[in-house]
């Protein structure tokens, strides 16, 4: 196993993070944190039928992902996908209109919330079902690797991902082909109702990469510059023809499952815990306090962010719905074999 | 076949209170647990204070313990394939998949092994299994949208019962349960909460393979299952006021498939539709219809029509798009039979 | 609709060579891998020196390198998932699943992923993978033995190919790895090495979704695909001697399926049956029976039977037990029909 | 990881092996591959239209588990069966019987080569999905925990189930349980056409349990008293409430995949250096040199076998095959659910 400190230590110079970098991943988690009340609000107050999953808590393992990867990386998601996709860069707007179901949504609608990509900028795809997506990713890493192209293709899943076959196999493949991947486990304690205790013979995930002889290592995601960091350095090693990395990602859900769901299950010592380091305003207080950015500074993101955000609801509430004629099309690429049925 | 006025039940009480379909269930499992020590509940958050996504196990791990009430790991394949070794050893595990649209991720458990065992071992092995699982909501989008039961249907060896009220929950959940192969028992999100009955307290059994004529008419049969079949009675009343009569058979279960009542019903009738929320293509209403057509050749006074979901992957609900059969197009479809 | 005598090609080339349909589906791989760098071969045991259980890929790992055509480890989700990855980066995968009834355990990626993406993206992705399965043989018992391609046809999203003869073989396969959907492309281990014909040698295609009449009748016609085909023309010269005349329409695809193919037939014998290796239970043939019937409705001259496989698990060969329908079972419903 | 002398020396006393079992072990080698290669022949000849695998290699290996397993511990296996099934003490005539598809089969002939099984003396099941009998033995030893019985379940499965879905999630679930099982990995270095190393990120079995925290430990099966009493100890610990031990038995296969198969792609220095260390053969000059058995013995033993596979043979040959009623028996418990459809 790769530890994070040497792994780091190695490659110093190169995972360095400038004043744009620091300042991008503000905005994004800012971006996600409030994106995501936004949208649980409207499910709350009934005007949102969707099953939205808020990634409250992954804000900075998301924002370090998005200054890790470059444009041309990949990255295939779940359910959970808001801070991925706004972490690599695709539009607010269409997500926005895709979890409303409409037509200007990355799906014209038709996937909603669980379902959004955007292929424009290497978010390629997120998954429903628990773990496929992995597999769909390597495969990803493997045409990568046909095209000799310097890409990296990122997996992102839960800590609960780890018991379902579709890890399994794809973990031995990838590592098996040396394909340029990284394994990205945002592991926030649950699995739905379930701590990772009950569901996990050994709770250390990042070691469990050694079955593979895959080099893993295991990042405070509290801390969103060691992950950012530790990141690249995976990502720096994938494109370089050295293989795939797992990265477990140690965060806490700071919420319920899913965007209506109770979460009073949820020890309240840990929660409270995990709460005080509620990544944007933690982040927010060291990026004042180490002089990064000024309080004016700053407020211009927050002000910035709000406005985006605002915009893109109205953008998406405006939206017109998909046309009736969208139901029969996109089963193929030849509508007409579905009207010959 | 029965009528709903007089359902048939293996044991009763008179006892009865209000319930929905999820507290039917639960109470069916409930009174299997403590029944008979060899059931065993098996599944993703199954266990207290989860209780389940639909909250059909809320407080049997606390009241039979988490040896009995096992929540499991995200392993679909285990969670069968421990249920089924379990089974060869005695046990009758309650499995549970939480959504239908997962069933790929284990079919092979239920289809090469729970289903096949018996056969394969001839007669030796008995797989006493009830897989719980539910069909979603185009709210989820199309991976947490489907109604796969015609897959079990055409895979000989394990039952398949779907469930329309809260009544017929409780009672065919626990002749599942008792049932010696392996039953397949689907719930469907919309219906576990908005159902509600007066339900038997006690224990309470509807056997499966009956077939339930929920509303008797005279001009056309509508045989349905499952959540389809409230859309067939809500197009009933609709049709009534025109002076069409529809009799709703309510099949319960497909397998056993009750063909006879189905087919007394149509031979009254000469004119049927099936439905169901299924994809209608390949679905389970080819089946029904074909046989329909076949037993009755000649004596029909229009073809049989089958309604159910479109030949596509469910829409995202918020768009707006169709995918379901409404009770619009079933009305429809009943003028136009009627027409002939 | 075509006929054999003028089968529809894109491309063709006079050369023909005697074939195995093995060899035939070999010679489509190969002129694929040549073609388009962007097909890529993976699966278990597909490299040389094995070849693939078939042979089908024998040779092509020497040829084009073990980058393109790659043996994989035994995880059929893998296998699915990584053909559906790569294709969504440009590629044109032909991922093998050794046997059918393996399909259960890569399901999810097959009906949830491949079959859905496009329309879950709003047809943002494509995925143009062909997937190669083989049916098996009750030899080997009942977890090698299945026909499940009615599971495919219910799952809107993925085209259904399922070939009887060695030219066809040939010309299919190589129209699925260049089509733009998810193709699932079914051999059978009887035909591989039975089925022997006149192939082109080079660029061959038939066009998804044109079924193709095998033998022209009069009196009755028998729909039916893959290697039920050989049992209705094995059927048919024996009735002919009885002054029979069957009409043998082979679907060739199942998905796009041209019903207005079977309709042309039906509407001209007003009799048909639908014969099938798959179980008859819920199986394609409910489908086309169904539709047979509505849309022919009060024009037959008989009602529609289906023959498939029983209603149970595949029982070991060497037992002697039966599963396939037979050419006596064909022949005497027939007589049957005939009798009408 | 539990290493394999450690675990040998904490239980010598209890494991160590009885002229009676060592002559149970020589006499069921002697059975399998005298049954395996009557078979092989029969399928040659044309005489026999099955799929059979043959187990030469693994004779060792089964023969030892034969002798650790008690009658109580129950066993699930697969395709490759035969050795499995014997060393546990199956019927030799049902085991043939069903392998010709006859009425007096394990399976009244309607399961076949694949699908030997024997209750009566625990070989529960076996399975022709690879990996899919793996769940199966977590649930049976799940109902020996909750039966609260000292006894073990064996799942037996080869090196290339490693690859699949199924055993990940049933290795985490049977150590996360503590279930009283024993993962059996006859690890013959070949999963079909292809090498170890061709197919596995990681080529050492045992240490990839512990991903799982699941003690392991490999074992040479061409040694059979080591692996016996390894197995006695991991079977114990079993027994005792000490969970789960995951045993990896290297051996070599000394045939192709199946009865007729070919095998020139098997480098034939390894298969010769294998071929050498033949466990029937080099068990009998052990037994000799080391003077537990006298040649009078042994060749007793031998005729005894001979006579043994012989009668088997006639009498399944001689089993009539199932009536043609039996076709729609054994659906469901109760035949009217077919005839009624
Ligand atoms: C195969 C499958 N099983 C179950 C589910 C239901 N489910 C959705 S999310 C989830 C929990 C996943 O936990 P984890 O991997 O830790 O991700 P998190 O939700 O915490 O981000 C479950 C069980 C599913 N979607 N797919
Ligand atoms: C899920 C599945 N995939 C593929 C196969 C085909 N198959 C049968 S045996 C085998 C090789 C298994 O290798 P291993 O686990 O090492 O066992 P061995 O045959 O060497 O005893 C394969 C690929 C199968 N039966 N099931
Ligand atoms: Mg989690
Ligand atoms: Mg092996």
């Amino acid at each position: 196993m790769v530890h994070a400190q040497s792994a780091l230590e190695a490659d110093a110079a190169e995972t360095a993070l400038s004043t744009a970098d620091l300042t991008q991943m503000y905005r994004t988690m800012r971006l996600i944190t409030s994106t995501g009340e936004h949208a649980v609000g409207e499910v709350k107050a009934g005007r949102l039928k969707s099953a939205f999953y808020p990634v409250r808590g992954l804000e900075g393992a998301c924002a370090a992902m998005g200054v890790a990867m470059l444009t041309e990386d990949q990255l295939v998601s779940n359910y959970r996908s808001l801070g991925d996709a706004l972490a690599k860069g695709a539009s607010l707007r269409s997500i926005v209109a895709e979890i409303y179901g409409r037509a200007d949504g990355t799906s014209k609608g038709k996937g909603g919330a669980m379902h959004i990509h955007d292929q424009s900028v290497g978010f390629v795809t997120s998954t429903g079902v628990v773990g496929s997506g992995i597999p769909i990713a390597a495969g990803l890493g493997l045409a990568a690797q046909l095209d000799g192209a310097a890409r990296a293709v990122v997996s992102v899943f839960g800590d609960g991902t780890t018991s379902i076959g579709a890890y399994h196999e794809s973990m031995n493949l990838a590592s098996l082909w040396n394909l340029p991947m990284v394994f990205v486990c945002q592991n926030n304690q649950w699995a739905e109702h379930t701590p990772i205790a009950e569901y996990a013979a050994s709770t250390d995930l990042a070691a469990r990469a050694e079955a593979y002889a895959m080099p893993s290592l295991a990042v405070d995601g509290f801390d969103p510059i060691a992950t950012a960091q530790q990141l690249r350095t995976a990502l720096g090693r994938a494109r370089n023809g050295g293989g795939p990395t797992f990265v477990e990602i140690k965060t806490y859900r700071l919420t319920g499952h899913s965007g209506s769901s109770d979460y009073s299950y949820m020890p309240t010592d840990e929660l409270a815990a995990a709460t005080e380091r509620d990544p944007a305003p933690t982040f927010r207080r060291w990026l004042l306090d180490e002089g990064v950015l000024d309080e004016q500074a700053l407020a211009e993101v927050d002000k910035e962010v709000i406005a985006e955000v605002e915009d893109a609801f109205a953008f998406a509430q405006d939206s017109p719905q998909p046309a009736a004629s969208e139901r029969y099309t996109d089963v193929f690429a030849d509508e007409k074999v579905v009207s010959a049925l | 076949m029965t009528t709903t006025a007089e359902s048939t039940t293996t044991t009763s009480q008179d006892e009865t209170t209000r319930m929905t379909m999820a507290v039917a269930m639960n109470s069916a499992l409930d009174l299997a647990l403590d029944g008979d020590e060899k059931v065993i509940l098996l599944g993703e958050d199954i266990a207290d204070p989860a209780g389940g996504v639909l909250k059909v196990t809320r407080g049997l791990s606390s009241k039979y313990g988490t040896g009995r009430v096992r929540a499991t790991p995200i392993s679909e394949t285990a969670i069968i394939g421990t249920a089924i070794g379990a089974a060869l050893a005695g046990y009758r595990p309650v499995a549970e998949i939480m959504f239908m649209d997962f069933m790929g991720v284990c079919l092979d458990q239920i289809t090469n092994h729970a289903a096949k065992l018996r056969y394969m071992s001839g007669g030796h092995s008995t797989i006493p299994i009830t897989i719980r699982t539910t069909v979603g909501e185009q709210r989820f989008g199309a991976q947490h949208s489907q109604s796969l039961e015609a897959w079990f249907m055409h895979t000989p060896g394990i039952k398949v019962v779907m469930p329309s009220t809260a009544i017929e929950a409780k009672g065919l959940l626990a002749s599942c349960v008792a049932d010696d192969d392996p039953c397949l028992f689907i719930e469907n999100v919309r219906l576990a909460f908005s159902q509600k009955q007066e339900v038997p307290v006690g224990d309470y059994r509807i056997p499966l393979g009956e077939a339930d004529v929920k509303r008797p008419g005279a001009d056309l049969s509508v045989i349905t299952y499952g959540p389809a079949v409230h859309t067939a009675l809500a197009t009933a009343e609709t049709l009534a006021d025109e002076g069409i009569d529809l009799e709703v058979v309510d099949l319960r279960t497909l397998i056993p498939l009750d063909m006879a009542s189905v087919m007394d019903s149509v031979a009254k009738t000469r004119k049927a539709i099936v439905l169901h929320d299924a994809t209608t293509f390949c679905g389970p209403g080819a089946e029904i219809a074909a046989r329909i057509t076949e037993e009755l050749f000649g004596k029909l006074d229009a073809p049989v029509k089958r309604l159910g979901a479109g030949y596509h992957p469910a829409p995202y609900a918020p768009s707006g798009l169709s995918y379901l059969p409404t009770s619009d197009e079933l009305a429809d479809t009943a003028r136009e039979l009627l027409g002939y």
